[in-house]
């Protein structure tokens, strides 16, 4: 096996190698691929949507259907790993284990009990740690400033970099960081799998309802400038709102999909405690 | 806004479960916990932000809010421990400044130092810390991290700290004098 | 060459040997507990030094942009005074967790 | 000034080098993650000197205060793999 | 753009990359990938992608890892190769 | 002689490029072990991913984000002086795209490790036809 690799992949670099000398010297001003189609993006972005972000004004309005569907991919990513992994019927029936919160001690139910939901017992796993003081408090202060954040970044991804892809991932993260450093009890308490799997769907709601509300008002799909008769503002600065509704559409699929898929992967399905 | 903003919170009232021990049982009556968050978050997004018309401002309004809701439980100040922490603070971290380039010069003294290894003798260093209160047990081992030759290996609730220092001199002086300054910091110096 | 530039140079230079001694340190250093020592110290107070030649830098051409960015630059100092400490510390945690045995003197280096 | 930073950043690409070295060979994972997030700590400076190099600082401060923010994340994740399973060279049993 | 930088950090990709290819342990290949990704952050933004360096940024940092150890936990360490 | 030399150094990005790629390639089709493949293909991923970028990078190109803010309108933009902006936009879901993939590959290699209790591609293989 090892023999046959290593001639595919010398027979591949070396057809790659034949193709590198074809191409267009680095950082090449007039090369191809900046001579046809990107001088305009350039040139007229500022004056077509009152976007400063050359990227943000491509991704989300003159390639609208193309990010569209790669929301739809994230979409159906976070349905795969779900569909993939959770187990939802319950198996044999198994001894529960409840923490006192206040003085940390244990119990243990025998198989099919169950405890009366209250503030002062937390349902636990047999291989429970506690989590650790320190990473803990400092993931509690820390959590609230990243979305604060990631929402910053979805929000000015109009002058700055950023948009809605990175500022989902950055969200997703800090809900990740709280299940790591609590666990993936409390961070599926405070954010439950029902929620997580509405918002994966209202993201990618958001953004084609925004491009079916442009072919309402009879325009083409995803033009945002018809958007002015209701925004009640000229038709350039209507695309930068339409522009900013769709990336907080990505947002949430985005958010919604990282989280869905760690949940998934961490507990491998069983939403016990995780990582 | 405020009154909208208020009734979402209304809602996260019920949802914000007792998981934080230390807060006790005592439901929430009175919103200022999530007033000061929302006027952080806010004072952080101006300077995230750098734009002042109305509609970046009320961009970031709703953001704050979006995110008082989620984790006000999580960051949960109050008004008056901040102002005074904001004052005795400040000079509690320009002596840790201090301190933080004395351990970083001799550490930086033993790295280049041809025979490091007969300088270095790494111990355990096991005492009890009268600190309560999580954030400044944390300040406290987050500051032995930072400073001379030690790292905390391990903290419990109670304030059983657990330090490895590098050498001999590093380890002696502890809790000492950073002890009583934590607890300066925080309001709690009878200890 | 001002004396901006220079007090620059003297904060970035200062930073940029802290950080050697942190790369230094981490191949030096016998053992895992020992090698976290220059890892989480000079490694915080290098980035430190560096951050505040860049906030001097990018004052120079005092304007409102400038000083937000420059606080911005000192919201990342702030970060990194958090997360550093609380990652070393779960990096030990970490090693005691998994029943790594501090060196002591005398032995072999690890 | 643009030539110090550019030097400057040469150097912080060797400083990279000695620590991806400790990352490379160190004996066990948790050397590993010593090397990691030492290089993680030298790239927020490395990209801040970028931002200079390009005179647009004020857009790259945003994608280092997102580096600054989350490089902990990840030796955080792989340190909390020790708490559930013990063990440095081989894993107890987990269910 | 800046070529000396980039001729550095494409080599040091390249080291970790191998690196994490040949470490004869799951959750150290995941670590090393990691800081694979985190050079990638440097590369594109020396290319002048600040978009795609940012989404490297919060991606490589905060998610790509934390899916490795993830999954490395959920599995085993062992390797053969 | 010189000629080579010249094009070598001045394409140096691309020849680490395809290394990166037949490395890639190489731990897709060797490696044993399911994760390990997987990393395999981030990297080969990440090589194309580098490719496509390197294409729009312009000599003494700024980042493509307009210097002026909202008002001035009038200002005249040279695409000369901007970076290409569009492999950036491709390339910026393709990044995001690929770990949703990611997670999609790992949860794959958790499904088999429970089935077959082992990530050895060989050793499943071998379970496989035995059954």
């Amino acid at each position: 096996m090892k023999i046959v690799g290593l001639i595919i992949v010398a027979v591949t670099g070396a057809f790659l190698i034949y193709a590198a000398a074809d191409f267009p010297a680095w950082s090449d001003p007039a090369s191809p691929a900046s001579t046809y189609l990107s001088p305009h993006f350039i040139e007229k972005s500022m004056e077509e949507t009152s976007v400063p972000n050359i990227v943000t004004a491509v991704l989300a309005d003159y390639r609208g259907f193309d990010t569209m569907f790669e929301t739809t991919v994230i979409f159906s990513a976070g349905v795969v790993c779900f569909f993939l992994l959770r187990i939802s019927r319950r198996e044999e029936p198994e001894s529960r284990y409840y923490r006192h919160v206040l003085t940390g001690v244990t119990i243990q139910l025998k198989e099919g009990y169950k405890m009366p939901p209250s503030d002062d017992f937390e349902q636990i796993d047999a291989a429970w740690t506690p989590p650790d003081l320190i990473v803990k408090t400092a993931c509690r202060i820390l959590i609230p400033f990243i979305q604060l954040f990631a929402l910053y970044v979805i929000a000015h991804g109009h002058h700055s970099p950023g948009g809605g892809f990175q500022g989902g991932v950055i969200l997703g993260a800090s809900v990740i960081l709280f299940a790591i450093s609590h666990d993936l009890r409390s961070a599926v308490r405070r954010m439950s799998e029902k929620l997580i799997a509405i918002l994966c769907a209202v993201g990618v709601l958001i953004y084609a309802g925004t491009g079916a509300l442009c072919l309402l008002l009879k325009q083409n799909f995803l033009d945002y400038s018809v958007l002015a008769g209701v925004l009640h503002v000229d038709p350039i600065t209507a695309r930068s709102h339409g522009i900013l509704m769709v990336e907080i559409g990505v947002g949430i699929a985005v958010l919604a999909t990282m989280i869905w898929i760690y949940n998934n992967v961490s507990s491998a399905g069983r939403y016990r405690q995780g990582l | 806004m405020d009154k909208q903003e208020e009734e979402e919170l209304g809602h996260d009232h019920n949802t914000s479960k007792a998981e934080n021990p230390d807060q006790g049982s005592g439901r929430r009556k009175n919103f200022g916990p999530y007033m000061v968050t929302f006027f952080i978050m806010f004072g952080v997004w101006v300077v995230l932000s750098g734009k002042f018309d109305p509609f970046h401002l009320s961009l970031g309004i709703v953001s704050c809010a979006i995110v008082t809701y989620l984790s006000a439980d999580l960051l949960r100040p109050s008004m008056r421990g901040l102002l005074i922490m904001l004052f005795r603070w400040v000079p509690y971290l320009l002596w840790l400044i201090k301190e933080i380039f004395k351990a970083n010069l001799h550490v930086t003294y033993l790295v280049f130092h041809p025979r490091m290894m007969d300088l270095i003798d790494p111990r355990i260093v096991k005492f009890r810390s009268n600190l309560e209160g999580d954030l400044a047990l944390v300040t406290f081992a987050n500051s032995i991290t930072l400073t001379p030759g030690t790292i905390t290996v391990n903290v419990s609730p109670d304030g059983d700290f657990k330090v490895h220092a590098i050498d001999k001199a590093s380890g002696e002086p502890l809790p000492g004098e950073m002890e009583a300054r934590v607890a300066k910091a925080f309001g709690e110096s009878d200890g | 060459m001002d004396i901006m530039n220079i007090i620059v140079c003297v904060l970035l230079f200062s930073g940029l040997f802290f950080l050697t001694g942190g790369a230094v340190g981490i191949l030096r250093f016998p053992d895992f507990y020992s090698r976290l020592h220059p890892a989480g110290k000079l490694d915080t107070l290098g980035s430190l030094l560096a951050m505040t030649a860049f906030v001097i830098f990018n004052l120079h051409h005092f304007s409102i942009g400038a000083l937000l960015t420059s606080l911005k630059i000192l919201l990342i100092v702030v970060f990194i005074f958090l997360a550093s400490p609380t990652a070393t510390h779960g990096i030990v945690d970490a090693g005691v967790r998994a029943g790594l045995a501090p060196w002591t003197k005398g032995e072999k280096r690890r | 000034m643009d030539n110090i930073f550019l030097y400057s950043s040469l150097y912080l690409a060797f400083l990279m080098i000695l620590s991806l070295v400790r990352a490379l060979i160190g004996p066990t994972v948790l050397d590993r993650m010593i090397g990691v997030n030492a290089i993680g700590s030298k790239t927020v400076v490395l990209l801040i000197m970028i931002g200079f190099l390009y005179h647009r600082m004020d857009m790259f401060v945003d994608i280092a205060l997102a580096y600054a923010m989350l490089n902990f994340i990840a030796v955080l994740a792989a340190s909390r793999y020790f708490q559930k399973r013990k063990g440095l060279y081989d894993e107890a049993l987990y269910r | 753009m800046i070529w000396p930088i980039d001729l550095a950090i494409l080599t040091l990709v390249v080291v970790a990359a191998i690196g994490a290819l040949m470490v004869k342990d799951l959750l150290g290949a995941s670590v090393l990938f990691g800081s694979y990704s985190f050079m990638m952050c440097l590369l594109w933004s020396i290319m002048g992608a600040v978009d795609v360096a940012f989404t490297e940024a919060s991606v490589g940092a905060g998610v790509s890892t934390v899916f490795f150890v993830a999954a490395v936990f959920r599995t085993t360490r062992r390797t053969r190769d | 002689m010189t000629d080579l030399i010249s094009t070598v150094v001045a394409k140096y990005n691309y020849w680490i490029y395809i290394t990166l790629m037949m490395i890639g390639l190489y731990a897709m089709i060797v490696k044993n072990n399911l994760v390990k493949k997987i990393v395999g293909m981030n990297i080969f991923q990440t090589a194309i991913i580098l490719f496509y970028v390197s294409i729009g990078v312009k000599k003494g190109g700024t980042i493509p984000i307009i210097e002026h803010g909202h008002g001035q309108e009038n200002h005249v933009v040279h695409a000369v002086d901007y970076i290409n902006p569009l492999p950036h936009v491709l390339m910026l879901t393709a990044i995001v795209v690929g770990v949703a993939t990611l997670g999609v590959a790992l949860a794959l290699a958790i499904k088999i490790y429970n089935n077959y209790n082992t990530l050895e591609e060989d050793e499943i293989l071998a379970q496989v036809r035995g059954k």
